[in-house]
């Protein structure tokens, strides 16, 4: 079947990718910029056209426990939030990813800290990345930068939660899930109707009871559970890389940057290269994993790397670790809700690296 | 080919669908586009804003602040958006209720009385279409034939019947507006 | 400042019958056209000026339209995280036991992600003063469907009007909370007519001495419109307000002192 | 009995052309301006200044508190 | 196993009067001596036997004394965050609605931090089973006080006693579910003696008749003893709970379905 | 007047030592393993002896806006919890750093994630140092390795809280918060009754009004206030940075731990020396400021660091980002709640730098 | 008429001596063993065998669930 | 100097204050300890234990997993701890309850049954001094005087009463704890 072009709003995009996904469930709350994702869901009533559950919860974390509650039954579900009300959800993500649990986390970035602003930020990367919850765990993190990387990523998304059975968070900011664009929307996936075998849908006789828990008072059984999960973090770490490159084959320099910061990267680029400047552009689309291997390569063969992100300088950390002291790193970034213009990233870039304007 | 459009005026005026009408004409012509509101409770002042990108390339930022086109039409967008136009940038602006008048010098000032016309035509609901229509005639960017193909598309069918009369607005646009020589 | 005057002979000081309180400051406020939450903050600011509380008043605002009620009371205020505000007056009335502290919450705030906070407080019978404007919607984000949200009713994530198999019923937090053992004066008022204001005025001054007195907490509801939220005029807003919030949420006390009721 | 009088002064720029106020008058001294003040809204004004009795009703009522009143018995 | 027995003759098979159900699992409770928790653990397994619910039932321990109720009940179970339970629940129900879904609490689980989610699931009449255990203190933690301690008790965090004026009122959750319109029947019960854990058990069989008609909220509560937590014997704690916790929390029913009430 | 001598638990040291510093207000909520905290408060009854208030919250949430409200009214005031609670008070702690609150938190970490287990761990290092709420800002971050840096540690962090105006973290673990040492006791100092100027406590004829807030929705505004925040952050690492150091002048490899692996550690460098080894231990006293600046020159003069942490390898990251690069760095922990042997640490040790055990 | 006759067997082990069998039994039963069990719990045991009827308040109350009752007519 | 011992019974027995008694004489005689107990939840057994140590430098881990002296009340216990023991250390149990006996020969093993010795005197109250007593027998690293200064310092005034009564229980203690030889 042929894909549809539609003009949409990176939430509608997410909102209608799900309902094509075939997911069974999306529990959230309102909060700007993101509430089109809950508000699409009530206008398409996937109720009908697919059987979905969509439910506006009394809060974030009744959302995120109902996500537990669904995810533990073997469905589909979601749920979507910006920055302060992810933040209310760690607690929830932390016993998701303790019982590991697949489901998709849309967080649509604002600026912060605290109630901070409703523009668009990329400074919820650490709590993303390294884990906002307590315990050691990650997410698998996707760094959309489009609003067809909005609809892509639903599937990507229930794709590699249900393979590594781990909750995974799509990381976007107010401007992409806001903007409208050009998307191409996959044909309809029926809904699932068969069941992982650990999924709590009712003890059969042919089965043992299916327990979700992520309680073990036990420490040398929590310990052995641990690394088990490190484990599939390795793995996931080995298999689930995912990066975008442009023009990084002759760089001197390279820019890191993933979802706006990538677009408006991708800009400054061309500009340098206009002014004779050899620089590429290295956009994460996985931030969790993260492509360390591929920029450690890089450092081998250029000059420096400057970190691009509407933040005080979060994943510039996760560049120098990949890097290890090869070339010199640098961050550049706009903060409270203000994103980079492609002027900026060169002038910065000249600054820093090259010397003078 | 790029050309990077803020269009600001009251709410209600129909700022953001004009917006999107505008994309979706791009889109009919193979374009890429980008359409950015300014959201969340700074549209409860009152104004409204959307900045529409239109690009033959992949488009960078869908966040600017210079624009090529400013399309305003209230008084405090024209206060806010006026510095924000690059040199050489075009300006249309509707001249209803405004009591400063644009100043600058390095851009083409154009002015689209649409409100006026549009209550003269008995056509209020298609007032942004008058507006639009004047945009098409300085910026030919994208043909209207096209903004019509784009209505088809994202209008649901019941609407269709309205397509010519925003079709004749759209004309009545071109037909109006004038371009202010500020010496 | 331009103004539109009647009577030029009779605007004279000597004259003044009505002018707005000092302790709304000279800002524009950024509520909507006809919007009850600037009469609301109104009436409070009148009362914190005629019984004399600016300088023991201690506000805690929500998130919400009314989170910038600290542009427009003349007064300490703390803004408080989306629900919480019952909390942080907790702390607040008692570590300066002497202040005058209030909530001014919506009903997301206070229905939604705030249930618990608000009935623990009132359970507590923390001496605080809790205004709550019940506009039936969430405004500030634009429009969502609230607890409060009637049955039937439209809005931005009810688009065929709240369904309650699906949705759930309303939830009427006063109601509740006027069950409480802490609460000590709970009543539900409205701001749309002068007698509505008036009326609510004095409740809300009641309520303010209560807490003079340590009675408790005291929970003032005010049933509102917005809007732009039920995409109405203001007039057509209270109109709708009056015929269908009202029988769901009727205007009246509900819980009054026992020391009162002989009065 | 000595009649009372009324009047009243909107600040018309922040005005925001609600109406309650229009609708709260109990003598109908209230209508909406034709031209918009500079927000773009039509402000209140006193259309029949000389019904006012000074009664305060428009301005308890109205949300932005821009009305101020006067009243005087003659 | 090592027995003590009574009259050997007596005991053949065809004379068996009582056996503990098969969905318990063959494991040691964790629970003290004489906790209440293991006697509303086995009446919910005898009622999943006898009406044949162990291929459907999807059960949500909290996080309480009860954490380990997946150790002890032979169906699946889902392990909530403490006080999420009536939220997981909700989840689980509406995507799998032709599942038995219960939520097991305690009432620092149920009545503090878990509010609102009690209070939304129930208000929004989701088709869930809420048993909620009732011992007024937290009893996993070490016995620290909870919402629902009497006043004057003493507890780990209230060690002269809880002092209403300070740490105040208890909350009568099981009262506020029942003026809610999405619950359908609501009862307080207890599992102290014979006759009071057949009515318990009579109670909870009702409620998952109702969830089998879709009727909305079920809400048990179980007001029980903690030993341990108090400070007592079993057989003392039992007493106490009789003269002291029954009073306040009195037994009974709180809202019986109208098509029940001419029964 | 002198020191009190006293065998307590860390939890118990907390709390008299809160009383004792003249703490205005603590709020919290049950959680092993930090319950008594809030039983001692409840017990010694401080409302008599200071004045001090002290409430059981309803949640968790309650607790840490409780403490906002609080701290914006200039009280010295407090809450505790561990691992789950804490990762509920994100969003609060966010909205703390955003309204620039002085106040302390007391983390005393549990195994994760999820509900996990009772037993000591130090996975909340990321969560603690990196942000674990949304947003660029950062906690002052202290490690207590004893019963007697838990007392110490909250007059330490109130100091720093209200120098900087900003929350600080007391981040310990199970074993600490358990165990029973001796513990110095300082004489109480009265509560104060003078308050910083920006506190709300009520708005007097002299003074405009005090606002507390975190909000600020001109994009404009918000960047200028996160820079401030980030100059700020900037004078904390320059000023505020403690560690200790134990055999660290002639040692060939560097074991860098805090807390409880502190301790243990001590006890593995007296261990490796004995065999011969030269080892030596540092032990950050801040996790934030981290102590990058000393590492990064012991980094000119060993051979290798191994980080030692009760996680899967955390605060290496912050060790590797200090070397960058100039020796190998490793990672060696226990999880699940089990707490490193000295043993342990030496054989590791020697596997992973020497070669062979 | 027929008498009713019962008999008990108690799950020593799993027996935590809570004694509210024993307090619950109408006919007295049930003693508590002077003995403690290998859990240190002195358990519940049909020390007046003859008395028992069979009426199972002992296991329905029993929190651990540790008595089998059997019931008989003679 | 270091001593590490582990205290194990029943909750009830009063594990958890000899273990604290213990240490807080140490106190008194200017040594480091730490005393950790097991908590939480593992408590519901009806199990308790403390890990005490004693020192005469800084004390690294307070959780261990090898101890240089157990001290053993109950049958599970013992189960759980005999092999806790290093090598040349020391085990101490009441033979109360005791079905198994301990089996180890790389020990030295000794027995006080203070249990029977409490029933005897009447004084079931300071059943854990008794413990306590015959531990300082053996290992004397604490000083009875030390243990009641300890007692002083850490018992409130209304119980100092009860002093004499320990002293003697610790006394008995001393005087009844046998080595048990196991070849
Ligand atoms: C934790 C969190 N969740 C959600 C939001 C988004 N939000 C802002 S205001 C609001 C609801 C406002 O509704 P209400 O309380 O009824 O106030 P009103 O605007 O109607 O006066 C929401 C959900 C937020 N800021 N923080
Ligand atoms: C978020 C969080 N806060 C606190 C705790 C600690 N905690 C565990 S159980 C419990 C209370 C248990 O009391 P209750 O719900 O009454 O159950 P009971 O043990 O009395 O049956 C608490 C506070 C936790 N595990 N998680
Ligand atoms: S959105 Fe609604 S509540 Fe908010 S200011 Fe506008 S009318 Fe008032
Ligand atoms: S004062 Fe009374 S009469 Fe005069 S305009 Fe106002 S409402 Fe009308
Ligand atoms: S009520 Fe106030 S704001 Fe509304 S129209 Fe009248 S004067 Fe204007
Ligand atoms: S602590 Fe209390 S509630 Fe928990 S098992 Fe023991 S007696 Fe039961
Ligand atoms: S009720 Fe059960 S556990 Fe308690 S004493 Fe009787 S048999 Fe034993
Ligand atoms: S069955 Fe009845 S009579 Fe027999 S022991 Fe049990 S309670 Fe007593
Ligand atoms: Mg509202
Ligand atoms: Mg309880």
């Amino acid at each position: 079947m042929e894909k549809e072009l539609r003009l949409m709003k990176g939430n509608e995009a997410i909102a209608e990718a799900a309902i094509r996904a075939g997911v069974d469930g999306y529990f959230g709350y309102p909060i700007t910029p993101q509430s089109e994702i809950l508000e699409y869901l009530m206008e398409a009533n996937p109720y009908e056209r697919t059987g979905m559950v969509v439910l506006q919860a009394e809060s974030e974390i009744a959302a995120i426990n109902m996500v537990y509650g669904g995810a533990g039954c073997g469905k589909k579900v979601m749920t979507s939030s910006s920055s302060p009300g992810i933040s209310l959800k760690q607690e929830g993500i932390s016993y998701i990813a303790g019982a590991e649990l697949p489901c998709l986390i849309v967080n649509v970035v604002r600026a912060g800290p605290g109630l901070g602003t409703i523009q668009p930020a990329q400074s919820d990367y650490f709590q993303s990345v390294k884990g906002g919850g307590h315990g050691d765990y990650h997410l698998i993190v996707l760094a959309p930068a489009s609003v067809q990387d909005m609809a892509d990523f639903v599937e990507v998304g229930f794709d590699l939660a249900f393979k590594y059975r781990n909750p995974v968070l799509i990381l976007s900011d107010g401007a992409i899930g806001q903007m409208m664009e050009k998307v191409y929307l996959k044909p309809y996936i029926p809904r699932s109707t068969v069941f992982p075998e650990w999924a709590t849908t009712g003890k059969t006789a042919s089965r043992e009871r299916n327990i979700i828990t992520s309680l073990d008072l036990d420490p040398d059984g929590q310990e052995d559970f641990n690394h088990k999960l490190q484990a599939k973090y390795d793995d996931i770490k080995k298999n689930e890389v995912r990066f975008e490159e442009f023009m990084c084959e002759d760089a001197e320099y390279i820019l890191i940057a993933y979802g706006t910061s990538a677009r408006v990267c991708q800009k400054s680029v061309q500009i340098a290269r206009g002014q004779g400047i050899r620089v590429g552009l290295l956009r994460p689309i996985t931030l969790f994993p993260f492509p360390s291997v591929r920029i450690s390569q890089l450092a081998e063969k250029v000059k420096g790397m400057l970190s691009v992100e509407m933040s005080a300088g979060q994943m510039v950390e996760d560049v120098l670790l990949a890097v290890n002291g090869k070339v010199p790193v640098r961050h550049f970034g706009r903060m409270g809700g203000i994103v980079t213009t492609p002027d900026e990233v060169v002038d910065t870039l000249k600054t820093l690296f090259i010397g003078g304007k | 080919m790029t050309e990077e459009i803020i269009i600001a005026g009251f709410g209600g005026q129909g700022v953001l669908s004009m917006g999107k009408i505008m994309a979706y004409s791009a889109v009919m012509q193979d374009m890429e586009v980008s359409w950015m509101p300014a959201y969340g409770p700074e549209m409860r002042g009152g104004t409204a804003n959307v900045t529409v990108i239109i690009s033959s390339e992949r488009i960078s930022s869908p966040i600017i602040r210079h624009f090529d086109t400013a399309i305003i039409l209230n008084q405090q967008s024209l206060d806010k958006f006026e510095n924000a136009i690059k040199p050489g940038g075009v300006l249309i602006y509707d001249g209803n209720g405004i009591t400063r008048h644009p100043e600058r010098k390095d851009i083409s000032v154009y002015r689209v009385d649409a409100a006026e016309e549009a209550g003269r035509m008995n056509m209020s609901k298609v007032f942004n279409m008058i507006v639009l229509g004047g945009f098409i005639k300085v910026r030919p960017i994208i043909k209207i034939e096209n903004v019509i193909k784009g209505l088809k598309k994202s209008l649901p069918e019941r609407y269709h019947n309205l397509i010519p009369l925003n079709e004749k607005a759209l004309i009545r646009g071109e037909e109006i507006i004038r371009e202010v020589r500020l010496v | 400042m331009k103004e539109a005057t009647g009577i030029k002979e009779i605007i004279k000081p000597e004259n003044l019958a009505y002018q707005r309180t000092e302790v709304l400051v000279d800002n524009t406020l950024s509520y909507c056209p006809g919007c009850g939450h600037g009469t609301t903050h109104r009436i409070l600011a009148e009362l914190i000026e005629e019984l004399g509380l600016q300088s023991t008043t201690i506000g805690v605002s929500p998130v919400g339209c009314s989170v910038l009620l600290y542009h427009y009371l003349d007064v300490d205020i703390q803004q408080a995280a989306h629900g919480r505000a019952p909390a942080v007056a907790t702390a607040i009335k008692r570590l300066l036991p002497d202040s005058f502290v209030f909530t001014y919450q919506g009903d997301g705030d206070l229905a939604a992600i705030g249930t618990s906070e608000t009935i623990h407080a009132c359970n507590r019978g923390e001496n605080i003063l809790i205004i709550f404007v019940n506009n039936g919607i969430y405004g500030m984000t634009g429009g969502q469907m609230a607890p409060t949200t009637i049955p039937g009713m439209k809005s931005s994530t009810s688009p065929f009007g709240r369904d309650v198999k699906t949705m759930g019923n309303p939830l009427k937090m006063t109601d509740i909370v006027a069950t409480l053992d802490g609460t000590y004066y709970v009543t539900r008022q409205s701001v749309h007519t002068p007698a509505n204001v008036r009326r609510a005025k004095k409740a809300m001054r009641k309520a303010i001495e209560y807490q003079k007195l340590n009675r408790g907490t005291c929970f003032v509801e005010i049933v509102s419109n917005c809007p732009s939220g039920w995409k109405m005029t203001p007039v057509e807003s209270n109109k709708w307000m009056e015929a269908n919030m009202f029988p769901y949420y009727p205007l009246g006390d509900l819980k009054v002192p026992s020391e009162e009721k002989g009065k | 009995m000595a009649k009372i009088r009324g009047s009243i002064v909107v600040d018309v720029e922040k005005c925001k052309g609600c109406e309650v106020c229009m609708v709260s008058c109990p003598t109908g001294t209230i209508a909406m301006a034709k031209e918009v003040n500079s927000k773009g809204y039509f402000n209140a004004y006193p259309a029949n200044p000389e019904l006012c009795i000074g009664c305060a009703s428009c301005a308890i009522v109205c949300p932005d508190g821009v009305i101020t009143v006067y009243k005087t018995k003659i």
